[in-house]
């Protein structure tokens, strides 16, 4: 080594003479306590956020307290409470489709249907939100683990899997209509051989909720395993080594290390899958259409849309729905507590 | 359950020439180099040994008994066997479940014009013709190119916004943590409808300082219409990844780099994000191809003409008459948009991933 | 310009108390090295000093500033973590330069100062391989490239030495000390190797449970360790200790006598509890009493187990009739036991039974109740007593 | 378009079939050239923004682009089916007060009246719409193959046969040549149902969803009629068509005809197995016409009529219902009450109402012209197939079935479809759905009552 | 059972062969030391063992079992692996009885067992803690209790102790010894720590480059290196080197000369390079010479820095007149530099000049082409001319 009259590294300068010159702003950021830091960074998320989604959701909100006036410029009538969250809930409302119709009977099983299950938009949401989500983590999950593999073509089978994904819905909806379409695809004459759908499964409810489950089944799982891949590969590879030196089997490595490792990235995935599944509604309108599947958004959708100016109803709907989505979640959200990395 | 190690990865050169590549180790005659290179291609990530994959030779004793008892015998002197068996199944069923419906979009398009009956595994006469018609009927490419940039900046937008805020929720203590954490996460309760009275309005709305960007003052008809919206809906997934993958680097590091001499957000690009890597790709992807592929927004938020930033969503519809619909050229438009993107979001996401972890901090 | 300074420095998790009210001053191109048994505060305490902590009470100074709420970066301080911290995603070269290219060196230069780095910690040819493809060993020497190529005002290492082997440590520690010297740099140091601590460091922190022990220079805390803690602390193998009172004639402990004046003890009197200490190399047959200026009376002992050391001979040594060997202890604090430390050449066997002497001038007392050491050589010369007595320890 | 747009330029939305023949090659006839031949000023160009062709999506852009009060488009170019509602919004411009009065008077006169009238505000009659074409639900039919199992058909052009006879005809067609189908017609949920095939079906029945025509346009206080039994009766014989007599709803008297998939066929699943020779009888809009009547196709060998019928004219309950019908759809152009070039787009519209402005768009793209005294008027030679049916078309003008728009027809007619959908598929009675759907209507037609009263 | 045997045993990384060739046999029971600088391979022959890695050529045998190709579960090993790795989502108490759970222990076993093993790692009352709340040197005894709890045939450490401190790590020697009495399992053990390896084990194995040096019982490895490389590795400080050539009537280096019959060095010839080695122990003041039964001619000196280290003191001496301390080069290996050690209370100034005699029966020979030692000690009785000449390495 040589011995250079500077000093063993580098010029004779140090590094606070080079250094203390940074500007006022980064000073000033650095000198934030953690807190102050924090809402610094959360500052633009927020703004934006603020402008483009808290402000629209407060103004439809109070349009959800208004009267629909369908005549007029004035496209809203004076405020009336929650006169529109009644209607929902009894069943008054002006859409064409059930929310919920539900009452109590005196006999088994002490519910009556008004109208039959699949043609109540709540349950037709939750069971469609609740099925799909099940399958595509399952799916999800053997997707991922197939693509954390180092194997020639990993790439090409990515692609593959992950292709689902990129379709646009009318294009989802467009393929799984044609397949079903007893005169173009083959998917309803297969099914109804194999006794499984009636003769016009997109115009059954049964069926097409079917067909709708599997199309998102098909789209969404990609969803998943890249989530779920993205959290499998940032699992530090030693621990995998202590376990298989600890004596763990695969499987055990999976439930031990793999499972809760993953876990904050999977709740995530499961998280987003299930209110994206409760809003369901561009699959089912370019497929069986909402009369056939009516779910939560058909709902708010037509009433928004539908060419009668029901904007206050629409709202109330909307904010209905996310209310039933926001109690789901927070079924998530309890176990959000308990993860390394979650909400906490 | 799969398994993997090094061995396994190593076998990968010669796969194809038998099934137990276990034992033969290094005498495939395989040069080390070459198997080298090719993992590469393949991973894209150089297969260091201590990244023991998932399929191993570990010896299951619970392996099922069944009939075969050769096979059997086979699988238990050569366990391995049965995990690559087990993969190859499952990669093929997936390939298959996941391509089958493109494979018959394909015939679809490729379908002449009123001819969509009783398509099965062939295509209903040919007609390749279908892929050129589609940029002759509309000008697709157009389309493309605006979902493109547009996705592209919803997915900066999304990307560095969100990873101020996942730096925020994963790795910083502060009061009001969880409540701001739910306040994000209630945007996705909410249909799309839900903000879209409003935001019409807005986007409406003549603002005189974007007079002299966007002419009349309205983002309307704009990439902005697209891009705020969209990425403020989008964005709450991806502050939950970020948040997810941030919360997990070792402290250590963030504290090397700020000894080293970066600021706390320094330390953010330069450490946190880079080794988020498959986290952070993830995120990026997931919104550039949900942006790329939105419905609502991209529906009401220009007036549907190329030349005003309409998105692909546009071009696709286009194609749909009022009595009747265009299947073939919908297949091929379809096919045509979705393709190049996925293909592009993967080669990106590797470039992504491995920039992220490698060069990306070279200056 | 560089004097770290703490000021009453605590550090409270939940449930613990890392850093507690530690106060010390540093000067300039000083080399302090930190010294205490696992979980102490060390690297807690090191931490407050770069930055990356912020103590729950107290000041931090470095030069005449108080960078107690100052950016790490800002404190003109280099760190070598305990744990290494190379940054995965980086090869060596963009580890070691990383520091440099934030501050936008030019690429010359930055390769200059890295490959003479790189030299300094013998990694030179490794420059391009990734952290995962290095031994635990090259790592670490990464990780001091990391920090000495930039020349700070303030190093901060935290047992950077730990996973190299004994030459090497020789090595870096050589090169350490050069550094220190030439570039004046004041350096923090923390480690378990005693004799690193002992040759470079300009004083030693001793630190327990997170409280300031004793700072001073190293053969000041081996020769007159401020309380029995550091006494037992410093020097491997540790100080035999046996517990006593106070008599009339001495001290007497459960299986041996020495004699002292215990008028000459400060604030003891008669029958207060003392506990004696010695180190195994002032334990000697009473075969080689000749070299021991003042010896005690011989002591009874039998050889447990012999520890051929190369350069040196770990004798255990029984005192008590029919006393085992405590395992479960440390050898060193059971009453029944003495270690010894004799030249490999010393004609010994086990089970022999062998006459001791102790080095009066090398024996401590410490007050059992606090542990505060009273006397540090009870040689009886001349009416004065005492060779030292404790001064105030400097913390 | 819009931004920095030529200060003559009007901006009027479109589909692609209308951007075809806006402009045109140089030389070549164009509806651009025909406004300009029929007297607009030549510095007034038109241009069209192109909208999607789906009418329920180009009602919510609509929608939007009126809500926030954008302009341009000047022009917009709306459905039959939903052109009232904007009228009531206050969302297009009383064109009966901007345009000239002589073209007004024109318009009142020449225009097929019941197309008219879905254009007109429904409270002052006031016109806010110039309708651009017309459409019926034509009956098509394999007229050699009726003859072949010895039915008399020259006369079904001018004199639509008995849904009786027409139901025997086709099933004795289908038996006889081994067809797939006999009738095909669209019966998925969706507008089309509600507006169109079944209104024509309930209307040959003599019945409607609120008695007579006369209650077509005003919602709030006038009977619902949908449990009568002409429309069970209608109901009753479809899904005769549809089920067979295995159907215990099913109208005894008629055969089956009509596969189960009808239920899931909109107009763009419906046309193919007509054209692709599977079906004996159709129903469509005239664009069909033009392709089953293509030389290539069934040439002379297509018949065309107007819907068969089963309650005479005479006979029906109500004013203006039974005996043959076609539903009526078609486009109209509204003035929107935002462009800032409202003189320009007068002119448009004007130049628009000009007997060679329609022609011209009826022979580029077949847009029959809401006057349908011109249909004779028109090249043969450029028409094509549809020439020959030129009576037939004029008939069903004649026989124009509207749609009861409102206000609140959108939120209606989405209960309508679904009920009846829900019966045709049998998963309901025709009396469980209608009166399902009375009780829905009359919540509907309260609260409009009720919102329009105070 | 637990005899675990490599058989030319190689593991070769793209550009680096991290093993080459190792062959030895562990004996079951048998607790044996891998030494060598860092990067020398000692980890990756312990991953061979363990199953993590699979060697390119060659084979392991665990018992009578050929086990190259067996999965790590089913060999029967522990390992403390020297990065750690504890499980970031499990506490102390979870990621020490992970092996356990997975075995299906009952909850009370498993509950004694892990009290059992934080006692002896002195982590009780931790149990409950995460990884990131704990110091280095807590995870590291999280780390070898995660181990030890689980009783298996062979143990694997790959520097178990490197950040504990003096006390600790002296607790933790007598343990693990404990351990391997009471269990009678084979342990494979990795250190730096030349007091660990030499105290603990059976045997060390020297390992260079990949290439096993020697492996024999420590004193052995300490009093007959095998070769050059040994010699200087093990013991610290390291032994003194000269290089010199074989003359008529010795070696002659360039400082001094050492009479020596070169007949009888085995294999050489005069004028053949040799290379002199002695350790610094071994280097004595001609005023002490009477304690060296065969002490060498004077050799004139200079004591240049001294570093006193509390139970020992090093003397740096350099030979040639106006030579300097060289600092850039390991101080043993510089021909005019030569280390002495001698007790603290040895009367000697820096600066001064002294003569200095080596122990002829503690001066090793080594064949300066190959490192090949050559003689152990060369005491000039009767005829025979050298105390041992080298077994050939058991490797
Ligand atoms: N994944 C890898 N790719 C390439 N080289 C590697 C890899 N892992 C280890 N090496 C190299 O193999 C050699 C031996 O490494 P090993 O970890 O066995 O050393 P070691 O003796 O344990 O050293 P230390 O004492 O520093 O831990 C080193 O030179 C190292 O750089
Ligand atoms: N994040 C934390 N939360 C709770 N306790 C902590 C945390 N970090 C450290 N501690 C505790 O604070 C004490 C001091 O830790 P510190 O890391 O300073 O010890 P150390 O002296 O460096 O020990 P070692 O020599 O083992 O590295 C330890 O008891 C440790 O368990
Ligand atoms: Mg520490
Ligand atoms: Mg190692």
């Amino acid at each position: 080594m040589a011995t250079d009259t500077d000093g063993p590294i580098g010029g004779g300068e140090t590094e606070t003479e080079r250094d203390r010159s940074g500007n006022a702003v980064v000073n000033w950021m650095e000198n934030l306590s953690e807190a102050a830091y924090a809402y610094l960074l959360l500052l633009p998320a927020f703004a934006l956020l603020t402008l483009i989604a808290f402000y629209p959701l407060i103004m439809t909100f109070i349009m959800s307290l208004r009267e629909d006036r369908t005549r007029g410029a004035e496209p809203l009538g004076g405020f009336v409470g929650i006169d529109n969250y009644v209607d929902i809930l009894t069943g008054n409302a002006r859409v064409a489709r059930q929310f919920m119709d539900i009452s109590v009977s005196a006999s088994f099983p002490f519910l009556e249907l008004g109208v039959p299950l699949l043609q109540q938009a709540l349950f037709v949401t939750l069971g469609f939100a609740v099925i799909s989500v099940f399958f595509e983590t399952v799916i999800g999950f053997g997707q991922a683990y197939v693509l954390d593999q180092d194997f020639r073509g990993r790439r090409w089978v990515r692609v593959a899997i992950i292709l689902p994904w990129a379709v646009p819905i009318v294009i989802q909806g467009m393929i799984f209509f044609l397949l079903f379409q007893p005169e173009v695809g083959f998917g309803s004459d297969l099914m109804q051989w194999l006794g499984i759908f009636g003769p016009n499964p997109l115009a059954d409810s049964q069926d097409a909720f079917i067909i709708i489950l599997v199309a998102d089944i098909w789209k969404s799982a990609a969803f998943m395993a890249l989530l779920i891949l993205a959290g499998l590969q940032s699992v530090d590879r030693s621990l995998y080594d202590v376990a298989r030196v600890a004596g763990a089997s695969p499987w055990q490595r999976f439930k031990m290390i793999t499972l809760p490792l993953v876990m904050p990235a999977l709740l995530v995935a499961m998280l987003f899958r299930t209110m994206d599944a409760m809003r369901v509604y561009g699959l089912i309108e370019s497929t069986a259409g909402c009369t056939t599947v009516p779910s939560l958004t058909c709902l708010v959708v037509e009433a928004m849309f539908g060419g009668t100016r029901i904007f206050a109803t629409a709202a109330a709907v909307a904010f209905a729905t996310a209310l039933v989505i926001g109690l789901i979640i927070s079924v998530y959200v309890f176990f959000f507590r308990d993860t390394e990395g979650g909400l906490y | 359950m799969f398994d993997d190690n090094d061995s396994a990865r190593e076998d990968d050169g010669v796969r194809g020439t038998d099934g137990d590549g276990d034992d033969n180790g290094d005498s495939d005659g395989v040069p080390e180099h070459w198997k080298r290179t090719r993992e590469m291609t393949d991973g894209g990530q150089p297969a260091d040994e201590s990244r023991s994959g998932i399929l191993t030779e570990d010896t299951e004793a619970e392996l099922d008994r069944g009939p075969f008892q050769q096979w059997v015998a086979d699988s238990i002197s050569n366990p391995e066997r049965v995990y690559r068996s087990m993969f190859y199944t499952a990669t093929i069923f997936f390939l298959f479940t996941t391509l089958f419906p493109f494979y018959w979009l394909l015939m679809v398009a490729l379908t002449p014009e009123g001819q969509q009956q009783d398509i099965i595994l062939t295509p209903n006469g040919f007609n390749p013709g279908a892929f050129i018609e589609v940029f002759q009927v509309l000008p697709f490419h157009w389309y493309m190119f605006n979902s493109f940039v547009i996705a592209t900046a919803s997915t900066i937008l999304v990307l560095v916004i969100g990873s101020l805020a996942g730096y925020a929720f994963g790795r910083l203590e502060f009061p009001g943590k969880t409540p701001l954490m739910l306040l994000v996460l209630i945007i996705s309760f909410f249909p799309p409808a839900a903000f879209f009275i409003p935001l019409n309005d807005l986007f409406n709305t003549s603002f005189f300082l974007l007079e002299p960007i966007t002419g009349d003052g309205t983002l309307y008809n704009t990439p902005g219409a697209m891009v705020l919206p969209l990425s403020a809906i989008f964005m709450p997934l991806a502050i939950f990844i970020l948040t997810t993958f941030y919360a997990q680097i070792p402290d250590g590091l963030e504290d090397a780099a700020r000894v080293e001499g970066t600021t706390r957000l320094g330390a953010l690009f330069r450490v946190i994000i880079p080794l988020s890597a498959p986290g952070v790709a993830t995120a990026g992807v997931l919104t550039f191809i949900a942006v790329y592929n939105e419905f609502f927004f991209s529906f009401l938020m220009t007036d549907g003409q190329p030349e005003n930033w309409a998105p692909i969503l546009e071009g696709i519809l286009g194609y749909q008459g009022q009595y009747e619909v265009m299947y073939h050229l919908m297949a091929a438009s379809s096919i045509i948009g979705v393709i190049p993107v996925a293909i592009l979001v993967i080669v990106a996401q590797e470039k992504i991933v491995s920039g992220l972890t490698a060069g990306a901090l070279k200056e | 310009m560089a004097r770290v300074r703490l000021e009453h420095v605590t550090k409270r998790y939940e449930d613990v108390t890392a850093v507690d009210d530690i106060s010390m001053e540093i000067e300039d191109g000083e080399f302090v090295t930190f010294v205490g048994p696992s979980g102490c505060g060390k690297s807690t305490t090191m931490e407050t000093v770069a930055g990356l902590t912020r103590p729950t009470e107290g000041e931090v100074y470095i030069g005449d500033d108080n960078v107690t709420t100052l950016a790490p970066k800002d404190r003109g301080v280099a760190m070598v973590f305990q744990n290494i911290a190379l940054f995965p995603h980086m090869d060596v070269f963009e580890n070691i330069s990383f520091g440099l290219r934030l501050r936008k060196y030019d690429d010359e230069e930055i390769q200059r100062r890295v490959e003479q780095a790189a030299d300094i910690v013998q990694l030179e040819g490794m420059l391009d391989r990734m952290p995962d493809e290095m031994s635990g060993g090259q790592r670490q020497r990464v990780a001091i490239a990391r920090a000495i190529v930039r020349n700070p005002d303030v190093f901060l290492m935290d047992e950077p030495l730990a996973n190299l082997d004994a030459k090497l440590r020789v090595h870096m520690r050589t090169e350490l000390q050069r550094l220190h010297r030439e570039l004046d740099t004041t350096i923090i140091y923390v480690t378990h190797d005693q004799a690193e601590a002992m040759t470079m460091s300009d004083r030693i922190a001793v630190l327990n449970a997170g409280e300031l022990q004793q700072i001073a220079p190293p053969l000041t805390c081996y020769n007159e360790p401020a309380n029995r803690f550091v006494a037992g602390f410093i020097g491997s193998p540790s100080m035999n200790f046996a517990e006593g009172e106070l008599v009339e004639d001495g001290v007497r402990t459960k299986n041996f006598h020495v004699d002292l004046d215990p008028g000459n003890v400060p604030g003891m009197t008669v029958g207060d509890a003392v506990t004696l200490g010695v180190r195994p190399e002032d334990v000697h047959l009473t075969t080689a009493a000749d070299t021991v200026a003042q010896p005690t009376d011989p002591i009874d002992a039998r050889s447990d187990v012999i520890e051929p050391m190369g350069d040196e001979m770990f004798v255990y040594l029984l005192l008590a009739e029919g006393a085992e060997r405590s395992m479960e202890e440390d050898p060193s604090s059971s009453a029944d036991q003495l270690l010894m430390s004799v030249t490999p050449d010393t004609p010994i066997e086990e089970g022999q039974n062998v006459d001791v002497v102790l080095d009066r001038s090398k024996i401590h007392l410490f007050e059992t109740a606090t542990g505060q050491a009273l006397l540090h050589g009870i040689t009886n010369l001349s009416g004065r007593d005492s060779g030292t007595t404790p001064t105030e320890a400097d913390s | 378009v819009g931004r920095g747009r030529e200060p003559n330029t009007v901006v009027m939305t479109g589909a692609t079939d209308f951007e075809e023949i806006l402009h045109t090659e140089e030389g070549e006839p164009s509806v651009q050239q025909a406004l300009w031949d029929a007297g607009l000023d030549e510095d007034i160009t038109v241009e069209l923004q192109t909208v999607v062709s789906d009418s329920v999506q180009r009602m919510q852009d609509a929608q939007s682009t009126l809500q926030a009060g954008r302009a341009p488009p000047d022009i917009h170019m709306m459905d039959t089916g939903w052109t009232i509602p904007f009228i009531l919004r206050e969302q297009t411009t009383n064109l009966s007060e901007e345009l000239p009065d002589d073209v007004v008077d024109r318009v009142e006169e020449e225009y097929l009246d019941e197309a008219l009238e879905a254009a007109r505000h429904p409270e002052t009659d006031e016109i806010h719409g110039i309708p651009l074409f017309p459409d019926f639900g034509m009956m098509l039919y394999r007229q050699d193959l009726i003859e072949d199992v010895g039915y008399d058909t020259s006369d079904w052009g001018t004199e639509p046969p008995s849904w009786m006879e027409f139901a025997e005809a086709v099933a004795d067609a289908r038996s006889e040549h081994d067809l797939n189908y006999g009738f095909t017609t669209q019966a998925a949920a969706y507008e089309g149902l509600a507006c169109c095939s079944f209104n024509e079906v309930m209307s040959t029945w003599g019945g409607g969803y609120f008695g007579g025509t006369e209650n077509l346009f005003t919602a709030g206080d006038r009977p619902i009629t949908v449990t009568d039994e002409s429309v069970l009766d209608a109901i009753r014989m479809m899904r005769a068509f549809i089920h067979g007599d295995d159907d215990e709803h099913a109208h005894d008297d008629y055969p089956q005809i009509s596969p189960s998939a009808i239920v899931q066929w909109s107009e763009e699943e419906s046309l193919g197995p007509f054209t692709g020779g599977d079906a004996v009888a159709h129903r469509n809009w005239p664009f069909s016409i033009a392709e089953a009547g293509d030389e290539d196709v069934f040439g002379e060998d297509l018949g065309v009529m107007t819907q068969p019928y089963a309650v005479s004219e005479d006979e029906a309950e109500h004013e203006g219902v039974g005996g043959t019908a076609a539903a009526l759809g078609g486009w109209n152009l509204t003035l929107s009450p935002y462009t800032d070039r409202s003189e320009q787009a007068l002119e448009v519209l004007e130049a628009f109402t000009q007997e060679e402005v329609m022609l011209t768009i009826f022979e580029l793209q077949g847009f029959l012209p809401p006057n349908l005294d011109l249909l004779d008027d028109a090249d043969p030679d450029e028409i094509g197939p549809i020439a020959r049916y030129v009576d037939q078309l004029q008939m069903a003008g004649e026989n124009a079935v509207p749609r009861p728009v409102t206000d609140v027809w959108p939120e209606q007619s989405a209960l309508m479809f679904q009920e009846i959908h829900a019966a045709y598929r049998g998963a309901k009675s025709p009396e469980g759905a209608m009166n399902d759907l009375a009780d829905r209507l009359e919540q509907s037609e309260t609260e409009v009552a009720e919102q329009h009263g105070d």
